[in-house]
């Protein structure tokens, strides 16, 4: 058996045996070769089973590789486990979790801000769903706790890291919403005149975009 | 009479305000703020138990609403001090910009939501190794502590957060509502199960308040639960309230 | 994609996660195949991993089948659990631990419960680890085997008796109390939520949450 060979069925036995995604320079150290070559090792595997249509896959989740089974195969599985992993958060809980992911480290009252509401409740359960933790303190006054997201997040995202998640400038919204948002709170004396000083372009906008 | 068969559930004032704004979308230039003032402050009325920092959060948006909109009221706005006109301009472009930022992440939660609801759909291995390697193992409690334990028990025990009831929601049924309601009935009802009691119950949430209700009779001890099956039905049997002492300190709950 | 390569698919990926080897007459009424097809695809799918000698076998143990290491790759097994983060409790066995020290003497039924998970396999490796132990048996059908911690456990967390624990607020129902509660909790139309009404999650977290 070639050295390769024997690197793959070693990385494959001790992803089999991990109950958390092992790290590629963990592996990179047991087998005393680059973590570049480990990386290659894994990809390859994929490949494989992807290509042997196999019932699992190598996943490349929180940084590091695990097993976990193929999504298609979801409906037999599900009928075997007792519960799915994810309970589903809610959407207050998925919005405070999003300010946190894109916006850490972040303190409570910084997204209480964004949020317009009290966030304590959510983020107690976002910590104790082990989703968020206590990344560090703020140097102001008070020293409040600044939050950031856990390996845990990027596993139940299936993610392997942050710099995975879609750039936050892809949801700043369109021109069309934020002319929506800004003709909703014009100043109804001011409207008028808005208007008419600008009635011939808004008519042609109108046309374009909300036929 | 309209039957609102989806209500919307707002997580906070800019939510409520995005979506009043936004619904009417379409009709980009027939929107009124008068409109929009008028469904938040009945959104705001409808809130019956939120608590005092969401309240003054929706009070302080509304009244910025209604001064955009007194402006209209007024006869001939070139009289305006043009200080005040630019401080008022100044609220609302604040109230803008955090309007889009609230509707950025929004977005960007539901792409969360997505990702999430994939992922769950591979489930990892999770059996760990074979018996003859789990013996290698040095002490796997090596460096935790009670605090640690503590904590792992809370994650485990905690309430899953799809239950929604821990922002502003429009239910119109209150725990304690439903606690004095069933104060009354359930002394001629007898035995009952969960599953009659809540027969009439249109969403799970409304489930979910008669739950929290037997729950807190059961605390209160004038209520038995007993299940013969795991799984099985669950019986609730009055067992009487001590009328000399009453019901005390029903939690609050806030819906 | 045919009939056989779905059962192949799905019979790897209800194996992936299984925590017990399983058997073949599962997985047989799981696809609804004749078992000894079942067995002829289990047979096939051993000597591919064989064949591509892959780093994990498909064993047939205690009448079922599960994956597990090639026993040649012993030696990067060992040197992970030894060095690696093998060595480290994993959040799952952490808090089925934590369930067992709050609310012992406690069945492996209503750990699952409370964990909306199976937790045989975390069960095993605490058993053999001896941080818990048998301490009873459920007096109810079946007889079910009671779990406590031990002495060990109280000595590895630094504890002279179980009270020096951090103490819970004070109403967390009883595991059965809970189960029951969550087991009413499942009218029509309401099943699919019934896990996430875990029982215990009515306990004293319950006043902050629902703020």
């Amino acid at each position: 058996m070639d050295n390769l060979q024997e690197y793959k069925k070693a990385i494959e036995a001790v992803i089999l045996v991990s109950d958390n995604p092992v790290e590629p320079t963990l592996l990179a150290q047991l087998l005393e070769i680059p973590m570049t070559e480990v990386e290659q090792i894994c990809i390859a595997l994929a490949e494989e089973y992807a290509q042997q249509e196999r019932g699992f896959v190598l996943a490349n989740v929180a940084g590091g590789y695990r097993f976990q089974t193929d999504p298609d195969m979801a409906p037999y599985v599900e009928r075997f486990v007792l519960e799915g992993q994810g309970s589903r958060l809610s959407s207050a809980a998925l919005e405070t979790l999003a300010i946190i992911a894109y916006k850490q480290p972040i303190s409570r009252m910084q997204v209480s801000a964004i949020r317009g509401v009290n966030v304590e409740a959510v983020i107690r359960t976002l910590l104790q769903r082990g989703y968020i933790g206590e990344v560090g303190k703020d140097t102001g006054p008070g020293s409040a706790s600044l939050f950031g997201t856990t390996p845990l997040f990027l596993e139940r995202l299936g993610l392997s890291a942050l710099t995975d998640l879609p750039p936050l400038a892809d949801f700043v919204p369109d021109a069309d919403v934020v002319e929506a948002l800004e003709g909703g709170l014009r100043p109804e004396g001011f409207e008028d005149r808005a208007t008419m000083m600008t009635a011939e372009s808004k008519g042609e906008t109108r046309n374009d975009d909300y036929l | 009479m309209t039957y609102e068969v989806e209500t919307p559930v707002f997580s906070g004032p800019f939510d409520l305000l995005l979506h009043l704004i936004l619904q009417d979308e379409v009709d980009l230039y027939e929107i009124s703020l008068g409109g929009i003032i008028d469904s938040y402050i009945q959104e705001i009325q409808r809130m019956e138990d939120v608590n005092l920092a969401v309240a003054t959060e929706f009070l302080l948006i509304a009244a910025t609403l209604i001064e955009l909109k007194s402006r209209r009221l007024l006869p001939d706005t070139s009289d305006l001090d043009l200080e005040e006109e630019l401080a008022l301009w100044e609220e609302r472009d604040l109230l803008l910009a955090r309007l889009l930022e609230c509707k950025t992440f929004k977005d960007a939660s539901h792409v969360l939501k997505t990702l999430t609801l994939d992922a769950a759909l591979s489930y990892p291995r999770l059996s760990g190794m074979e018996d003859q390697f789990i013996g290698l193992l040095p002490d796997l409690l090596e460096g935790v502590s009670g605090e640690d334990l503590h904590e792992a028990f809370l994650r485990a025990t905690a309430p899953k957060p799809e239950l929604d009831l821990f922002h502003v929601t429009s239910v119109k049924l209150t725990v304690a509502e439903t606690v004095e309601y069933l104060i009354e009935e359930l002394p001629q009802m007898g035995r009952v199960t969960l599953r009659e009691l809540t027969s009439a119950a249109v969403d799970r949430v409304e489930v979910v308040v008669y739950f929290l209700s037997v729950l807190e009779l059961y605390k209160q001890g004038v209520i038995d639960l007993t299940q013969i099956a795991t799984f099985g039905t669950l019986t609730i049997e009055w067992l009487g309230v001590d009328t000399e002492t009453g019901l005390l300190g029903i939690d609050a709950y806030e819906g």
